[in-house]
């Protein structure tokens, strides 16, 4: 299979998107003239044009509202926020209607829409461009939150994304733009609440998604150094979830650190771990560990930014705590 | 979609239209007063939101538009619901939280919802409903199918970022929308002298270069004038027109206003203006009615109201299931 | 001790405030001449002028920010957000400036601001207007996150709401505003990180916050009845969250119960069960249980509504099940 | 707070102010050159915005103002953190990262901060600080300190939520703040005209009864005078003004930009009205410079940048608890 960036595999999906399906529009800040500020949607605009492609005002609420009433009104739509640190300003619209309004409505509309941002920290760009708010979409009964790692859950999970019929927020961490994978030519789409074993191992679980997967793998090869094989769990949806796949590997292995990026206290590794408690209590040889960012807003220094980020020597020495 | 004939010219209307709007205006009165008895009777709950003295800005607007034009509205929506035809009985219904609610018990009062009619929804969030026009009237445009979207809120909505973003969103991009404020000169409990920069609020449309209008919102034809004018114009394609329509509403903000902040002279000042009366006024003037038809259609309402209040008092409640449905979307059954 | 109304203990510490600091000013829609649209303003504006006691246009996005500026330059502002669903318009503010403007530049400038609103369902408000989105602010470093339940906590916490220099969110339940307890009538304050236990117990812990301990105070009466004594420990605040109290109640019953109206799935109880299982696993008999609001938006008809809210009996039925 | 006295007519300006004032674009311009070279070598990293091209914006209104009055700004904050007097040392040791910036490295080029100078911060969410502006004015109203606030952001800000907000905030509560609106014509990659119903950007403030001026951007000493007049106007509690400076920057939107969306000419263009230049064009009119000065001018801040980024190089990074200090407030230390 070709090796492709993260990156590309969604521009591949998005081009396939744009030419098998004249509804669907693609809008967000900066995607067409300047070519998306990750480079995502860049020669779109040249190809497609301006009325599929299209530059908006940096109004996110209303670039969030206006994508929740085109999918209303018979487009399948596709917005860029840039990034998961705007969508604060769309938070309304995103949570009281894109996730309401079937509710409300007891079904006579709905909500076909993709809302992609991209998330994380690690570039040193401080507080307020720096935070890791996918916890907080997983928590809003009728959204879908897509986290992807590798290049082929980035393809195969926005196939599907574009398929619902709900609103998906699908969360790319900057750090995996770039990084490459293999990726099938072939059209395929991967299930929404499916996990993907990432590496199989029988003595701990490392539980991650979207960039902290990246962490759970680095700390794996650590930990193989001292004997201990851990099996890496890439979670790829967290809207649904796959409990499933959770539960199989801790009930294998006895024990699990959830990773992630965002602040602990209040944060969505903490469902994870109250999940695996609750339903696989008498499995477990120890308590779950959290591995998450520091309990303060990210600062720019980049040894500052560093140690506020779970790092793979903290996984692994978190899980060695659990023997 | 089919794409319906344009209504006729104000000065075109026959006898029945006429007769029809003075009967919607009648009904939306009659229904609010019931549906207020019927909420000291705890037959529903929540907040309820009564348009009354506001019913020819409604009834005016929405009869001048194509009837597959979108509506997407606030919380204060009866009036609106009611003069887009949908049925008494399954709006009281909803209210009362029964299962042959427009929205089957889930959205109450302040979340009337119906497909059929392109009623997009009213909406509880102050402001929130502007974005949503802006998508709808995004989607017509692209999908060139001759709709326009009537989006409708309050003077205070215009004080929102949500009202910013969404005149200049649909300025730039020439979006099919008639954005109608129903300037009642309180939000809530707030007089508008205190909160708004510029109180004429049409003019604040100027600042994103979109045509506006003020009309006399207690007229219920010149409300259907200036909307089929501004129809035309936006359905032509030059992109939004704002129509800002100065009314008042008789009653509270709510069931639950204790009404402080504003004098009882100034309530009844306006009452002297009443919409319904003008109207009728008019029709007389016009030839169109005389006491015997109006005490007729007076006498027609009242049945419909009493036949709707019944429709929802024997109506079942929503099934226990009722609860986990719809929260995400469901391929609908075959009679849907 | 006199009995008075959860509302009249935040009326008399707010007239307090007022009458005792120059620099005290209460913003927010409808507080002055509506009176506020859970009266706990009442009067206010007659008595200390609509230069103390503001009406704001309908902006949550400037009223917060202007809050957080005026804090920043001097006053001792409060804002009033009427309920906590419209905080979302304001969460920009609240998350990228109030939270963070103290960490980014160094301690040069701080946020003593206190932002009050409304929370909470169970008057058939229907979806947007019935959310509990508590956790969302507990989880972010940098603010206080305050959840009163009784007329005594809502007094002393309040209090000390008004002497803390960061920005802090105190949250009222709308079903508390009219509840009676005993309230002294001199001058107190109630530390943040200090739990409650409402109630002693033998046999299980049922942990809440905020209109939520009075569905445990329910389910513990229904235990009683059963010889299962139950302990209630009322939070009162999640940041700081006491967590000795809740070790030290769990360590004690070997059994917890969280109750919270929110939605479970990535909720605030994820969290406290988490603490609970990594730091007490060897004293718990049974995983920690949860009782939440359904995975729902929240519906307008009563019988619907109330299904998707805690009940005591379910409460109760929780933890029958831990033994 | 000691209020100190107002600046001078334009006119009034004496050779050692106007030398100063040009003496701070050529530090800017330097100062932002020499981040450029230090970004590419990886000295300074996240996200950089360059001010030049744009000096006589930041150098004409903050000149103008009082040096008690609040400057609150956007992430693009170099060129009004110089011209406001910050150390360049301890602005190039914020960009390094270091312990000894002005933000002890957490707040990093985006957000420079200096309470003693009555900097408020450079803020990164695009509109993000204008209600912080309404809150400072507010706090200078209520107490009387005579102080008035420079909110300054971007043509791009101007679509925002936010700014609808403040501005209708700001004139119903008449504060004392100046809007600034830096108008480049780009926001990132987006021409204006794309975005924004009405591209002058002055005649926005229209709609919310706030008196707005346009200004040539690119003229330091029309930013002076402009501001300084409308200062007067905002102290005397006449409520705010709104100023849209015409200008362009340089350099692409920050390091990243690849600059697809404008056309080198029309840089270029732009690039031959460059403000040092006319700057100093106008003093040499007025015999207040001469080569030999203009040249001292640069030698001396070529100095200045180079001792600055030594400074920077030299200063320690953040102690590791400095990741956990800040997140609340603490009691300052005796020093501060
Ligand atoms: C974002 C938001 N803020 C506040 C409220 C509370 N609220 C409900 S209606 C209302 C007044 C709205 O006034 P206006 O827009 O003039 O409409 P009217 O009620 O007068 O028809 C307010 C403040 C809300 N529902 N949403
Ligand atoms: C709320 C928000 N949306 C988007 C961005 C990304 N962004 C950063 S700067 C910028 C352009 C701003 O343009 P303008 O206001 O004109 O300022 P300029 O950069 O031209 O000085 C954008 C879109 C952001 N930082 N915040
Ligand atoms: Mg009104
Ligand atoms: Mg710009």
């Amino acid at each position: 299979m070709p090796e492709i960036a993260f990156r590309e595999a969604l521009r591949m999906t998005l081009r396939e998107e744009l030419l098998a399906d004249e509804r669907v529009v693609l809008m967000g800040e900066d995607i067409g003239a300047y070519g998306g500020s990750y480079a995502v949607t860049k020669g779109f605009q040249q190809e497609f044009g301006p009325e599929r492609v299209i530059d908006t005002p940096i109004s996110e609420e209303v670039i969030v509202g206006c994508g929740i009433g085109a999918a209303m009104g018979g487009l399948r739509p596709m917005v860029e926020l840039m990034t998961i640190n705007f969508s604060l300003l769309a938070f309304d619209q995103i949570v009281n209607n894109a996730a309401k309004i079937c509710y409300m409505s007891a079904g006579q509309f709905h909500v076909p829409l993709v809302i992609r941002m991209a998330s994380g920290a690690g570039s040193q760009l401080s507080s307020q461009h720096s935070q890791s708010m996918e916890g907080w979409f997983a928590h809003i009964p009728g959204l879908k939150v897509v986290v992807p790692y590798t290049p082929y859950d980035a393809r195969g999970l926005l196939k599907t994304a574009f398929r619902d019929p709900n609103p998906v927020i699908f969360i790319e961490h900057t750090a995996l733009y770039s990084r490459k994978g293999e990726v099938p030519d072939g059209d395929y789409a991967l299930p929404f609440g499916q996990a993907d074993v990432l590496r199989k191992g029988d003595d701990v679980t490392l539980i991650g998604y979207s960039g902290s997967v990246y962490q759970a793998t680095l700390a794996a090869d650590l930990l193989a150094q001292d004997e201990i094989s851990a099996e890496v769990l890439n979670l790829r949806t967290l809207r649904p979830l796959d409990i499933d796949a959770i539960l199989t590997s801790v009930r294998k292995t006895n024990r699990a650190v959830v990773i992630e990026d965002d602040w602990k206290f209040g944060g969505f590794a903490g469902e994870i771990a109250a999940i695996i408690m609750e339903q696989a209590f008498d499995d477990l040889d120890a308590p779950v560990a959290r591995v998450c960012g520091t309990d303060t807003p990210i600062p720019y220094a980049k040894e500052l930014e560093q140690a506020a980020l779970p790092q793979p020597q903290q996984i692994a020495g978190a899980a060695k705590g659990l023997f | 979609m089919t794409q319906l004939a344009e209504k006729p010219d104000v000065k075109e209307l026959e006898k029945p239209q006429l007769i029809e709007m003075l009967r919607q205006m009648l009904l939306i009165r009659r229904f609010e007063e019931k549906t207020a008895e019927m909420y000291s009777r705890s037959k529903i709950a929540g907040f309820l939101h009564l348009y009354i003295g506001e019913e020819a800005v409604a009834v005016g607007a929405i009869n001048a538009l194509n009837d597959d034009d979108q509506i997407v509205t606030h919380y204060r929506d009866h009036g609106h619901a009611l003069a887009r035809g949908i049925e008494p009985e399954r709006i009281m219904a909803e209210l009362f939280g029964k299962d042959t609610g427009v929205s089957r018990g889930k959205g109450g009062s302040m979340h009337l919802f119906d497909a059929k009619r392109s009623f997009m929804g009213g909406y509880a969030i102050v402001g929130g409903q502007l974005p949503l026009a802006c998508g709808l009237a995004f989607a017509n445009q692209r999908l060139r199918n001759g709709r326009i979207v009537l989006c409708i809120f309050g003077d205070g909505a215009v004080n929102e970022g949500a009202f910013h973003e969404s005149l200049n969103l649909a300025s730039v991009w020439k979006l099919p929308i008639i954005f109608l404020c129903e300037n009642n000169f309180f939000g809530m409990g707030t007089d508008i002298r205190y909160v708004s920069a510029v109180i004429e609020v049409y003019k604040r449309a100027e600042a994103y270069a979109i045509p506006a209008e003020q009309v006399d919102g207690m007229d219920a034809l010149a409300m259907y004038e200036v909307t089929q004018r501004l129809a035309r114009h936006v359905r032509a394609g030059y992109g939004p027109a704002f129509l800002e329509a100065i009314t008042f509403r008789f009653r509270g903000h709510s069931m639950a206003d204790p009404e402080l902040y504003r004098k009882k002279e100034e309530v009844q000042r306006w009452r002297g203006l009443d919409p319904i009366t003008a109207l009728r006024k008019q029709l007389d003037a016009r030839g169109a009615i005389d006491d015997a038809a109006f005490e007729a259609l007076q006498q027609d309402v009242e049945e419909v109201v009493n036949e709707a209040v019944r429709f929802a008092e024997e109506s079942p409640k929503p099934p226990a299931e009722a609860l986990y449905s719809n929260v995400y979307y469901e391929e609908p059954a075959a009679d849907a």
